[in-house]
């Protein structure tokens, strides 16, 4: 069968669209993870400007094939997770997430000031190497894994911690290890994320994984819902198709996109899908 | 250099504890991580232009105008967006979202509708005469500044720990339901609380656009970051330590600037915060106004 | 109806469709920074653009075509800025893109186009290696390292042998063109004695200047966009720097701004340009001329380089003979043109050829006018 | 002298309905006691009638006055004055501003000394730690201060909410002991207990709540002596 060249021209013109929806989707997904657990940890786009730039650099400088490119971009954010997630998991509310944007800052001044990163030109002439079967693949995969994972005890565990986490635990939750797991889960998402990114856009740069980037992430996961994985993938796909559907409007898209989320949180507070997995009775 | 680096830092410290007082005040009482703070500080500033290059007005008259059109901002706001949020109780996220979108809608019209150029007031509405004091240079417009900040901060201090409202707003910040049994209207005092936040924040937008000559409508929310290092490693709501932070940081980021590498000027500031953050978790000046957030 | 009837029957109605496509616009399109705090910029390129589509579509291309320019936001944004250029070309059909506004924007954009063989013709990204990226992409804006040189000469003419140099670290604008003025430097046999930076968004530079007052160079070079660098005239005025310390900027000083904002802390400041808005040709005092009669202000150099860019477009498509974009790359490439900036042509590597419109420009009064 | 009247209160947090529909009545003078078990819905019953929630239907009348839907402050005002469960005193404030909220409502200066003398008289403990910060005092202290707190408003009412819980049990005394001066005074007071005995030993009527019902009611002597509730509240004595 072949591709009518309408249908071509439509698929190459929403196509870095349509990349964008399934790299956001698994970054609201990397936010899901930790506020599945009641933690609010902004720490989402630093891990995935790690991904990005440990990938890129892995096929910039090493010429490593993609395929081991992928996975290996997990990398450096896990590591770095796995270091500072336990001073950092101790704290709680806005403080873990005030201290994950400092990290996110930190980490913008070492691109900016080391060469190997690029400084502020960032990397560019990244070959395109990430496709949407990967991209769909793997959202389709971590949405499963979640699914299951939230259907089983341990989801139990974490809707426990979620809604009282001193109960929890006395429960016999073992709280730090379910933080540090969901820190770690949501690193590898987010530096996955990254990577595809970095291979379907040519370019990276050290501002786009600052402090915007954080919240923005944060939104996908708190429009849609944290009640379900899905949830926060619907809604990354509607921040991300909302500035393009309202691209007529100019500069008054950014207003209505701004009076749209708020709308959404008053009228809507538990998100645009507010259902909760269904559990096997304990 | 050195005298002249201190006087530098202590400036720079004046013009984030400025930033910082009324955004700790709102943080730390009516306890929702409101975004749009940054926000009553640009709106100050762009007032406080309107004024005197279309009005006329002086400076000095401009200022407290300006100053309380920022505060109704913030009341409004925060009656539209948060009073709801704050009765049903919920948490701390739906705080941060609704004002994260109340945020992109505010700036974008700002934008839309003033453009996003900087102005500057009327080089003549304030001296441009410097002090020369052995080796250190202040300009008279920085000391008035300074004295401003001085100023707003005693005022502040004096309304939270010598007047009655100040004492309920304390309550309120501890305990709101048990406020609301002792008959302190809370849903007025928070209007209260946003007002006096909006305010200072209006009031620092007109000064520190002042010093800086330079107004445009994101200038608030380029403040807003460091404005969260400062409230925090403060204590939340605790109007001392946001001071002593202020200052802190502002010497920390001209002394490194100064004699290690203006590279790290910017990234200095959430060092700091994260290691305080992972050493003395509630700030570092031990209890704050408010315990816990 | 017999057959030959037919055929010219179906001749004619074939003509007349010719001919109504003939009189179709021929789609263009611009991807600039319309909102958010970068705003300005994309603006007033806007605004150029806008000004030389008035006169392009008074005359038309392609015998009497209007062209339909389609300005796209990016909003800053890399994915924005990408979604923007397939848009225009995957929907609009455009023949070419003007833009985008920043360095960093076009290494995302320009590949896109490239791929689909649109010429891409940046008008403000000065970094390095932006026509590096293939050969639809090309730049009307003059690289830093054909201006500072000629700067740094005249400094140089006036005894100057020391220079600190300050720069925003965070923007690919202001960290290429420090690249350049600290090899030029090197290569003019100034001594650097200090090297300073900031961010793009900062508003203190009094530590820095601090430092470098107690050196005591002869000038101080900034690579910055307009609005740091006037804080750091500002700020050092402040601090006491008078005129025996020559201030000299990068491309991004060029703007009436400087003069709104810095006022007369910015006097004595040298810059080099292609352009300047006091420039004595007919075409400049035209243009300048009209667009304080459209817009009510002085345009500044984003808009004189927007508005040559999409005459030197116009004329290009033009000279195509039709809408086809590989057929406008090639037209591009002839480029000779007269324009408000001076004489332009591409070199073989789609960069300006020339920068001999190049004049080093001095601050009086909040004006520039010519360095003497 | 006033008196409360709850006319079928229905309080519900979200889809769950914690009181379904409860009829009580506190006559002037009188000390009445709601007891149950944990979880019964007596401290929501409290929250509606003091106005920190809302109730989803039924009358509280006050004074002849309904209230039910009022806010807060304004039920306070009109000297229905709550000490809630746990206390709630102002931890990061002294004692001394702790007192005077309580009289928050007051402007007249020579009354609200009048008043914080005889709390202080009443809990001479309080008078020793005025400058204390609320939050360093042991709990036996801090519920002397709400208790204290509340008087300063000079109720007309006062609902008291769990006063003895997590008491020593010399502090449980000293509780009670000024409820029987309360009463003695004739302050009329709704009283919220899981210590049943000491709490129908003070009272003059009581009610039992289950599962945000009423049950039983009666003289509280009667009930202290009723089978069920002694095997139920009281550790079959």
């Amino acid at each position: 069968m072949t591709i009518p060249p309408w249908l071509d021209d439509f698929l190459w013109t929403y196509g870095n669209l349509v990349h964008a929806l399934g790299v956001n989707g698994l970054l609201a997904l990397s936010m899901y993870v930790v506020l599945a657990v009641g933690q609010l940890s902004l720490g989402q786009a630093a891990f995935m400007g790690l991904g990005a730039y440990s990938s890129v650099l892995m096929t910039q400088q090493l010429g490593l094939p993609f395929w081991a490119v992928l996975p290996l971009s997990v990398l450096a954010p896990v590591v770095f997770a796995l270091v500072i997630g336990l001073p950092t998991l101790r704290l709680s509310g806005v403080y873990l997430a005030i201290a994950t944007i400092g990290l996110g800052e930190v980490l913008r001044a070492v691109y900016l000031n080391v060469d190997l990163f690029g400084g502020a030109l960032g990397l560019s002439g990244i070959p395109e190497r990430a496709d949407n079967t990967m991209i769909y693949g793997l959202l389709l995969a971590a949405i499963l894994a979640l699914w299951l994972v939230g259907r089983s005890g341990i989801g139990r565990a974490m809707e426990a911690m979620r809604e009282d986490e001193t109960a929890a635990a006395v429960m016999g939750v073992n709280l730090l290890r379910y933080k540090m797991g969901a820190l770690v889960a949501s690193a590898a998402l987010a530096g996955l994320a990254g990577c595809l990114n970095a291979h379907v856009s040519s370019f990276i740069g050290p501002g786009e994984y600052g402090f915007e980037p954080a919240v923005t992430i944060l939104s996908y996961a708190l429009l849609g819902g944290i009640g379900t994985p899905i949830a926060s993938v619907v809604g990354a796909f509607i921040l991300t198709l909302l500035p393009e559907l309202l691209r007529e409007l100019s500069d008054l898209r950014l207003v209505l996109n701004g009076v749209i989320i708020v709308v959404a949180v008053l009228f809507l507070p538990g998100g645009v899908l507010p259902f909760r997995l269904r559990r096997r009775a304990a | 250099m050195l005298a002249q680096q201190l006087v530098n830092g202590v400036l720079l410290g004046a013009t984030y504890a400025l930033f910082a007082l009324g955004f700790t005040l709102m943080f730390g009482v009516l306890k929702v991580i409101n975004l749009t703070y940054g926000f009553y500080f640009s709106a100050g500033a762009l007032v406080a232009l309107w004024l005197v290059r279309t009005l006329g007005f002086g400076i000095w008259t401009a200022l407290p105008v300006a100053a309380m059109a920022a505060g109704l901002i913030a009341v409004v706001v925060d009656w539209l967006l948060l009073t709801r949020l704050r009765s049903a109780k919920a948490p701390e996220l739906a705080s941060l979202m609704v004002t994260l979108g109340a945020v992109l809608a505010l700036y974008s019209a700002l934008t839309a509708w003033l453009g996003s150029d900087i102005r500057r007031l009327p080089p003549d509405v304030i001296s441009g005469e410097a002090l020369q004091i052995g080796s250190v240079r202040v300009t008279l417009a920085q000391l008035l500044i300074l004295g401003a900040v001085a100023i707003l901060i005693a005022a502040l201090i004096w309304l939270l720990r010598g007047t009655k409202l100040g004492l309920a707003i304390r309550a309120m910040a501890d305990r709101p339901d048990a406020a609301e049994l002792m008959g302190i209207n809370t849903l007025r005092a928070a209007a209260i609380v946003s007002f006096i936040s909006g305010c200072l924040a209006g009031a620092g937008g007109v000064l520190i656009g002042l010093q800086r000559n330079a107004i445009q409508p994101y200038m608030g929310e380029e403040m807003m970051l460091r404005g969260f290092v400062v409230i925090i490693v403060g204590g939340l709501g605790d109007i001392r330590g946001a001071v002593i932070a202020g200052m802190l940081l502002g010497l920390l980021e001209v002394m490194t600037a100064g004699y290690v590498s203006s590279n790290l000027k910017e990234a200095v500031a959430f060092l700091v915060l994260v290691v305080v953050l992972w050493t003395r978790p509630s700030g570092l000046f031990g209890r704050a106004m408010t315990r816990r957030a | 109806m017999n057959r030959r009837h037919f055929v010219a029957a179906m001749a004619g109605v074939m003509a007349l469709a010719g001919a109504a496509r003939a009189q179709e616009p021929v789609q263009l399109g611009s991807i600039e920074i319309l909102s958010g705090p970068n705003a300005a910029y994309g603006v007033a390129i806007k605004a150029g653009l806008e000004l030389a589509l008035d006169e392009v579509n008074a005359k038309g291309v392609l015998g009497g075509r209007k062209i339909n320019l389609i300005v796209e936001d990016s909003a800053a944004n890399k994915d924005q800025a990408i979604n923007a250029a397939r848009k225009l070309i995957g929907r609009d059909k455009v023949v070419a893109i003007i833009g985008p506004t920043l360095s960093n924007e076009m290494f995302a954009v320009g590949p896109v186009a490239n791929e689909r063989k649109i010429p891409i013709l940046g008008t403000s990204t000065t970094a390095n290696g932006i026509t590096a990226m293939g050969d639809y992409v090309f730049r009307t804006s003059l690289p830093e390292s054909d201006v500072i040189p000629v700067t740094l000469k005249k400094a140089m003419d006036r005894g100057v042998k020391t220079i600190a140099l300050m720069y925003a670290n965070d923007d690919a604008f202001s960290k290429s063109g420090y690249d350049v003025m600290k090899s030029a430097a090197e290569k003019a046999g100034l001594k650097i004695v200090d090297i300073e930076s900031f961010g793009s968004k900062d508003s203190d530079f009094s530590a820095q200047l601090t430092k470098i007052k107690q050196l005591k160079p002869d000038a101080v070079g900034i690579s910055a966009l307009v609005e740091p660098v006037s804080g750091v005239l500002l700020a050092a005025r402040q601090l006491g720097f008078g005129p025996e310390t020559l201030f000299i900027g990068g491309n991004g000083s060029n703007s009436p701004k400087l003069g709104e904002i810095a006022g007369k802390a910015a006097d004595g400041l040298l810059v080099g340009s292609p352009w300047f808005v006091g420039k004595p040709t007919a075409v400049n005092t035209k243009f300048v001329a009209d667009f304080q009669k459209k817009y009510s202000k002085e345009p500044d150099q984003f808009a004189a380089q927007a508005y040559d860019a999409m005459k030197i477009m116009a004329a290009a498509i033009d000279r195509a003979g039709a809408a086809e974009p590989a057929m406008v790359r090639d037209a591009l490439m002839q480029t000779k043109f007269e324009g408000v900036m001076g004489p332009f042509s591409f070199t073989t590597g789609r960069d300006p050829a020339s920068a001999e419109g190049v004049v080093v420009l001095v601050m009086q009064n909040g004006k520039f006018g010519i360095a003497p | 002298m006033s008196g409360l009247r709850i006319e079928g209160l229905v309080v519900a947090y979200g889809r769950t309905v914690a009181v379904k529909g409860i009829d009580l009545v506190v006559e002037p003078g009188q000390v009445v006691t709601l007891i149950g078990a944990n979880g019964a819905g007596k401290t929501t019953v409290m929250r509606a009638v003091s106005g920190l929630i809302r109730a989803k239907s039924g009358r509280v009348i006050f004074d002849g006055v309904d209230i039910a839907g009022r806010r807060a402050h304004a039920i306070a005002a009109l000297g229905l004055r709550q000490v809630p469960e746990g206390r709630q005193v102002f931890a990061d404030l002294t004692v001394a501003d702790n007192l005077a909220l309580g009289a928050y409502t007051l402007s007249d200066r020579a009354e609200l000394a009048r008043r914080r003398d005889a709390v202080l008289t009443r809990f001479p403990r309080l008078r020793e730690r005025l400058t204390q910060l609320a939050g360093s005092m042991s709990g036996g202290e801090q519920q002397m201060l709400a208790f204290g707190r509340a008087l300063m408003g000079a109720p007309r009412l006062l609902l008291m909410d769990e006063p003895s819980m997590g008491l020593a049990p010399l502090f449980v005394e000293e509780i009670f002991n000024a409820i029987a001066d309360l009463r003695r005074e004739g302050i009329t007071i709704l009283l919220v207990e899981q210590n049943a005995s000491a709490a129908l030993d003070v009272a003059d009527y009581a009610y039992v709540l289950e599962t945000g019902h009423i049950v039983l009611q009666g003289e509280a002597s009667v009930l202290a002596n009723d089978p069920a509730v002694t095997a139920a509240y009281l550790g079959g004595h």
